[in-house]
């Protein structure tokens, strides 16, 4: 019994295994926390029908898209059109194997070209979407698809260079180096190159194709984009596809940028208490779902939300003992952060109108590219120069950063100049 | 057999197979994403070779850049039309008879080649060839003006690419 | 250099992000649970039709005029009536359409007794078109209400 | 694959709608694209066509006026108001004070909850979802007004002909002046979402633009011809009701693009709060129903044509009399339809995506445009 | 907050100068107060019940340019209407558009009314307004079955889409109109349902027949 | 243990498999395709012979050789969006005329 967990592949399998059940799980309940928070913004419930609060309906949606009738239009290309969602999810999910959970053990996989592997196999993602569209032999689809591999491949551009300048303080392609080197620091990369996390963050939004750049799938023009003439389950597959590509911008930008699976203050030692912040946000998940419950009116529900109090409760004690609260300190620190960063993009999707295409464009080219780039020749010029010192790197970093802005928005669209059409 | 024995016979099977995929297939889109499968069993061969770079530039660069750039073409360009001409030019059987006999006779020399062990050496173990920093450093120490150059006939391509596409003025 | 701050700070992206966030807060939140919770519905609701009777003596108030069946627009409603021995009009029949009725009041307005009258139950919608022509007997008695199970 | 691409020098046709989420209902709109530039277009309407304007033949002068409220169903109280004037107008009455302030009042917050909805569905073309749900809330307190007060929300048949056929509910004043209170602020909310943003400036300035000389040319009215720069409104130019007797400044726009045309739809409803104001000061008790018989027959061989300033633009009824309780002709003058116009003039060398803007900031309403 | 409104302050320079390219159109003043101010419940004087001739240098104006083309000048409740024969149509319109005739710049509204027994059965009508003089004008061109009346799509841009309606629901064709066809109404649709002799009650059946595969409900 | 002839081999089919496409086919996107493969090959033989070796060089020309089938891409692509522009045909037969 022993020896089949310490052999390599035997180990791997089982963490695959558990990586992919809990990241399917993460997608489906990221989804309701979209449509809840969405809500909430917009002086909304949201999903409250099925199950106590709506918590059943990520799996009522999974049932309905299941039992959906499957339609392949009359002249698709059939085999790729069937085949494009499959590749979307494939690339999205296989990703994960290189994203390091927490320290040890907590990885499936370390390679040392860690970074490289994740853009290379995240940028394959984009066939799914390309083929997808193609095939459909529709319009619509088409230009869905080509604005989105015109978006994909100009945003990956501003997001690799902002990942660069970390790589640079880093030194390292590794990401459980990466993140090692922060702790090492005493500070997150964030802290030191706040310019290249903006620009990662932006291009990361673009990347997923979400709100302001959801053109791809932009409804009210496209109806849907590339995914107009997908039904059912294989719709399901790249709506899971873009959720988890979501998780993984998300997670990169965590572990790139806010100290991964690190306890924030890792090097100050005197703040120890935090170290029981997952056993008080167990407790705190705990109290609030009593509330809810007492609150409700449904004898249901108040069954529903007792057991869950008590469960919650009952991890809490799990996680109090000091073994387990040292083994799971990263991975709740990683969920936590990731969290934060998935909330930042459900609340630009209730925020902002859309990008016209045009204006996506010149946002990735004209104003990304050109502050990612300084950013990047400033962080390694500082690197040489004073070595790895917070102050100057943070400063020369803010000053670069405000001045390329500055200089690319000059001639800006915020300016009261308004372009007239172009004649025909 | 081996596992990186069995590792490198599927990869090469995969990647002759789909070769062969790309120049028979009528749709260009279909060739396309044949092609796209070659590139990635080599790049598996790579991985085979330790050689991780290349693997990551390949999927990078050739999957992700170069081919998406294709099938951008492909989708603007008409590929009905194409579809409907004749798939092979006219002096298809002269040109399959040429490359017939390239193939004979790179096989043949390998063949030969092959008796003779010089080249086929083991390597010895140790540091392995294929160490993304050693790449790095050879790149930009040794071969720094041909990465320079490199560069710039990139800039020209780029330069050249956005001229040509350009829509002319009437 | 307000301007220059909206450039390069993004100050107008986040005074809407301050916004939406602020609409987090619970008392915020507009929406009505309609089934669990039925909302008010105005006194003068126009909703389904109903047929006044007395309430003391349960005899019809309608005294078979015909004047709401000219009112109405859409020529929905058909009263049917007999002379009684002292030559009174005396209600027989009594149907609506409620399928063509688009709920104006024409007929409300018209009726010189308040005999019919559009009441304040709104939970009228059906799948099928069939039952929603009312004779004198549902008008009178008024729908099934409606019964929400969670 | 279909016969044309986007790089052919023929050029694409794109249908949008009748089934597209940003059309607003079932307006087609054949698209001649090069890329994704628009090269011309062309609209298919009718898919609502009901002959409202033959039905009104066959009813007589009261049973029509429920119908003009499913015209223009977002704005069912102004398309009711238009109507009852157009016959009082032809039957030559005058109506007592209290009914005109009441109408007013009324009118007003229908041309805020009018323009409320376009807002949300424009923002939503554009892809901002969470101004809809806010302005639908405001809608739905000035919905709730609407249905205190007459007992339908959307086609309220609110007036009749001669006057009103509800007097004022108890609490009236008070929901009012709440809703103009809170409603300010409101709209500062969308402001911050919306005014100042830059995706939203970029994407509606220099969008669309409509001259002030087309706009005249072709018709255009109300909300579009003042974002052009004219200063035109009926409830000035025309005073209908009382609307010479309360203060209002019209707002206008300069550019004439979408982003102006949103400008002075949001002013106008500042606008409409202070019109509200003004009313609700000047509502005393009194009689609400002019002299009307009960039977309504305007003279024969009689014809009058009323408009007044819908939210939408100018809406207008002619109305022919042959002495009957008929009606001869009713001819309402939609102002969705002949904005919709100037549609084609709009998107000509847009993209596709300003096409959505632009459908948008004409505020159609396919009932009206079909009637 | 309450009072302090976001709108330009009247007068401003927005109102003052529009657009650059835009025509000289003066802003508009309201007309001066009624007289009965607070409209009381004094008897108003009895409303006329029918047309009285109307006299203005307007119809003057017509009547001299073009002699026997314009008859009917009538008034009814302050709105001024008259009569114009079908081939001087375009020269009144011209002439109504330039500064002379009133710069009725704006075609507010076109349509038609069908009298089927007279001899010329349809009553064209455009109501035009004139921004410069705040004022509304009605023109009726009266046109036989099958009769075709110019169009004005010349004169008036916006005629374009108001002439296809007219086409559509009364069949009165318009000549040289760029695109006339039917515009509510299927192509196919036989008929013109707002003639008073198309019964409400008849649906094209042929038509309901062939394309929406069912029997026609009436 | 690879036997370093299962490369050569390899790339020796893959080389042969270019050049069919490059010879007979008409279509001009799908000889460029066929010259990404010829080009596959080559990379093949130098990471081989790298791996062989214990030298980077041959991975450092590799990369060399990516960076050229990414400009001969942007280059051959931008040419065949000009000439579908003008001729409409992707088809190397038909592009004869010197100009057009």
């Amino acid at each position: 019994m022993q020896f089949l967990f310490r052999h390599p592949l035997i180990l791997s399998s089982i963490k695959i295994l558990v990586v992919f059940m809990a990241l399917s799980g993460v997608v489906a309940y990221l989804v309701y926390m979209e449509r809840k928070v969405l809500a909430f913004m917009q002086a909304r419930l949201g999903p409250m029908r099925v199950g106590p609060w709506g918590l059943l309906q990520p799996i009522a949606d999974g049932l309905k898209l299941l039992l959906k009738e499957d339609i392949v239009p009359a002249r698709a290309d059939k085999a790729v059109f069937l085949l494009s969602p499959v590749i979307s999810l494939v690339a999205a999910f296989s990703v994960f194997a290189a994203i390091p959970y927490g320290p040890g053990g907590w990885t499936i996989t370390n390679p040392n070209i860690g970074i490289l592997l994740i853009l290379g196999l995240s940028s394959l993602g984009i066939y799914g979407i390309i083929l997808g569209g193609w095939a459909s032999n529709s319009h619509y689809p088409l230009i869905g698809s080509l604005r989105s591999a015109a978006q994909l491949v100009s945003y990956e551009v501003a997001a690799g260079i902002a990942v660069v300048s970390v790589l640079l303080i880093a030194n390292s392609l590794s990401l459980v180096v990466i993140v090692n080197r922060q702790q090492q620091m005493g500070v997150w990369n964030v802290f030191l190159n706040p310019v290249a996390f903006v620009v990662y963050l932006i291009a990361g939004v673009a990347e997923t194709n979400r709100n302001p750049f959801d053109l791809p799938e932009a409804e009210s023009e496209l109806t849907g984009g590339f995914h107009t003439e997908y039904s059912g389950f294989r719709f399901s597959l790249y709506f899971l596809a873009e959720y988890t590509n979501m998780v993984l911008i998300s997670s990169l930008a965590v572990v790139l940028f806010l100290g991964g699976w690190l306890r924030p203050f890792s090097s100050l030692r005197w703040l120890w208490p935090l170290d029981y912040a997952p056993v008080v946000a167990l407790v705190g998940a705990g109290a609030f779902v009593l509330w809810l419950g007492l609150q409700s009116r449904v004898r249901g529900e108040r069954m529903f939300f007792a057991a869950l109090a008590i469960l919650c409760a009952a991890l809490a004690g799990v996680v109090g003992i000091p073994l387990v609260l040292s083994s799971i300190q990263g991975v709740f620190w990683l969920t936590v952060k990731v969290l934060a960063v998935l909330y930042a993009f459900i609340w630009y999707r209730a925020t902002f109108p859309r990008y016209r295409f045009d204006q996506l464009m010149t946002v990735g080219w004209r104003r990304l590219i050109p502050v990612a780039l300084s950013s990047l020749i400033v962080t390694a010029t500082m690197l040489i120069w004073t070595g790895y010192r917070v102050v100057p790197l943070l400063a020369a970093n803010l000053l670069a950063g405000i001045l390329t802005a500055w200089m690319v928005s000059v001639r800006g669209a915020g300016n009261r100049s308004r372009p007239t059409r172009e004649a025909i | 057999m081996t596992l990186p024995q069995a590792t490198f016979l599927i990869l090469s099977a995969t990647a002759l197979l789909s070769s062969v995929m790309v120049i028979t297939r009528r749709n260009v889109v279909h060739s396309a994403i044949w092609l796209i499968v070659a590139l990635l069993s080599v790049g598996g061969i790579y991985l085979v070779l330790q050689a991780e770079f290349l693997f990551a530039v390949q999927i990078i660069l050739y999957v992700g850049g170069i081919m998406v750039l294709f099938l951008f073409v492909l989708l603007l360009v008409n590929v009905d039309v194409a579809m409907r001409q004749a798939l092979f030019s006219r002096q298809w059987g002269v040109a399959l008879g040429t490359a017939i006999l390239l193939l004979a006779e790179l096989v043949y020399g390998l063949w030969r080649g092959q008796a003779q062990p010089a080249i086929a050496a083991a390597p010895a173990s140790g540091v392995s060839p294929g160490n993304t920093q050693a790449v790095g450093m050879a790149l930009y120490q040794k071969y720094m003006l041909p990465v320079e150059l490199a560069s710039l006939l990139l800039l020209v391509a780029m330069v050249g690419a956005v001229i040509m596409t350009q829509k002319r003025f009437e | 250099m307000n301007d220059m701050l909206r450039k390069i700070f993004l100050t107008d992206l986040l005074k809407g992000l301050r916004l939406t966030f602020s609409y987090q807060r619970p008392e915020a939140t507009y929406t009505e649970q309609y089934p669990l919770e039925r909302p008010p519905v105005a006194e003068r609701y126009r909703g389904a039709p109903r047929l006044n009777n007395h309430p003391a003596t349960g005899e019809t108030l309608c005294i078979a005029c015909n004047l709401c069946a000219l009112a109405c627009p859409e020529n929905l409603i058909v009263v049917g009536w007999e002379r009684t021995a002292d030559r009174k009009k005396k209600l027989t029949t009594f149907t609506y359409d409620l399928s063509r009725c688009m709920f104006c009041g024409l007929c409300e307005d018209a009726c010189p007794v308040d005999a019919l009258e559009l009441t304040q139950d709104f939970e009228i919608a059906r799948y099928s078109r069939d039952g929603l022509i009312w004779d004198r007997q549902m008008l009178e008695e008024g729908p099934e209400p409606t019964r929400y199970t969670r | 694959m279909t016969e044309t691409t986007f790089l052919d020098a023929n050029e694409l046709v794109i249908n949008m709608g009748p089934q597209h989420p940003a059309t607003h209902g079932v307006l087609r709109v054949k698209l001649k694209l090069s890329g994704e530039r628009v090269l011309g277009s062309e609209c298919v309407i009718g898919y609502l066509h009901r002959g409202v304007e033959k039905i009104a033949e066959n009813r007589t002068y009261a049973q029509f006026a429920p119908y003009t409220d499913r015209m223009d169903y977002v704005a069912g109280v102004t398309n009711g108001m238009g109507y009852c004037e157009a016959v009082e107008k032809l039957l030559g009455v005058e109506l007592p004070p209290r009914a005109q302030w009441t109408r007013m009042t009324l009118a007003e917050l229908q041309r805020i909850a009018s323009h409320l909805l376009w807002l949300g569905t424009h923002a939503l073309d554009l892809g901002a979802i969470t101004p809809l749900f806010y302005t639908f809330r405001e809608r739905e307190e000035i919905l709730s007004i609407f249905e205190n007060y007459c007992g339908a929300r959307l086609t309220t048949h609110a007036f009749r002909i001669g006057g009103l056929q509800y007097d004022l509910y108890d609490e009236f004043e008070n929901d009012i002046r709440k809703f103009c209170d809170d409603f300010l602020l409101k709209i500062d909310e969308y402001e911050q979402l919306l005014t100042t943003n830059r995706i939203w400036m970029g994407r509606t300035q220099g969008v669309g633009i409509l001259s002030a000389e087309d706009a005249i040319a072709l018709g255009v009215t109300g909300p579009v011809l003042r974002g052009s720069g004219v200063r035109w409104d009926l409830r000035k130019a025309q005073p209908y009701e009382a609307y010479d007797k309360v203060e209002f400044d019209v707002p206008i726009g300069e550019h004439g693009d979408t982003y102006d045309r949103y400008l002075v739809r949001i002013r106008e409803m500042r606008q409409s709060v202070r019109i509200i104001r003004q009313c609700l000061e000047r509502l005393e008790p009194g009689p609400i129903f002019g002299k009307v018989g009960k039977v309504i027959k305007p003279p024969a061989g009689t014809e009058v044509y009323h408009s007044i300033e819908g939210p939408k633009g100018e809406l207008g009824y002619y109305v022919v009399s042959d002495g009957t309780v008929n009606p001869y002709r009713v001819r309402i003058r939609p102002p969705s339809f002949v904005n919709l116009q100037a549609l084609d003039k709009m998107i000509r060398g847009h993209l596709v995506a300003d096409v959505v803007a632009i459908i948008g900031t004409i505020d159609i309403v396919l009932g009206e445009v079909d009637r | 907050m309450t009072d302090e409104l976001k709108s330009p302050p009247p007068g401003g320079p927005a109102e003052a100068a529009g657009p650059p390219t835009a025509p000289p159109i003066p802003a508009v003043t309201p007309p001066a107060q009624k007289q009965n101010d607070a409209p009381s419940l004094k008897p108003a004087p009895k409303p006329s019940v029918k047309p009285e001739p109307w006299v203005s240098p307007l119809v003057e104006a017509l009547q001299e340019r073009f002699p026997g083309a314009v008859s009917d000048c009538l008034i009814f409740r302050g709105q001024p209407y008259f009569s114009v024969r079908g081939e001087e149509l375009i020269a009144v319109a011209e002439f109504l558009t330039s500064g002379e005739g009133g710069s009725y710049v704006f075609l507010t509204d076109l349509t038609a009314v069908d009298y089927p027994k007279r001899e010329k059965r349809f009553e064209i009508v455009y109501q035009l307004y004139s921004f410069a003089r705040n004022d509304r004008l009605r023109m009726k061109v009266l046109a036989a079955d099958g009769e075709k009346v110019p169009s004005v799509t010349g004169v008036w841009a916006g005629a374009n889409w108001l002439e296809r309606e007219v086409y559509d629901l009364f069949g009165v064709v318009f000549d040289g109109h760029p695109d006339l066809k039917r515009i509510l109404l299927p192509d196919g649709w036989t008929g013109h349902p707002l003639r008073k002799d198309y019964d409400i009650l008849r649906q094209d059946t042929a038509w309901v027949r062939a394309n929406l595969k069912i029997e026609s409900g009436q | 243990m690879i036997p370093i002839h299962w490369y050569l081999f390899l790339s020796a089919g893959l080389l042969t498999a270019g050049v069919i496409g490059v010879l007979t086919r008409r279509n001009v996107l799908v000889i460029l395709m066929s010259i990404e493969l010829i080009l596959n090959a080559v990379n093949i033989n130098l990471i081989a012979f790298s791996y062989y070796f214990h030298a980077v060089t041959g991975q450092v020309f590799a990369i060399f050789v990516i960076t050229d089938a990414a400009g001969e891409a942007a280059v051959g692509l931008g040419l065949i969006i000009a000439l579908f522009r003008n001729k409409e045909t992707v088809n190397a037969d038909e592009m004869d005329l010197l100009k057009w």
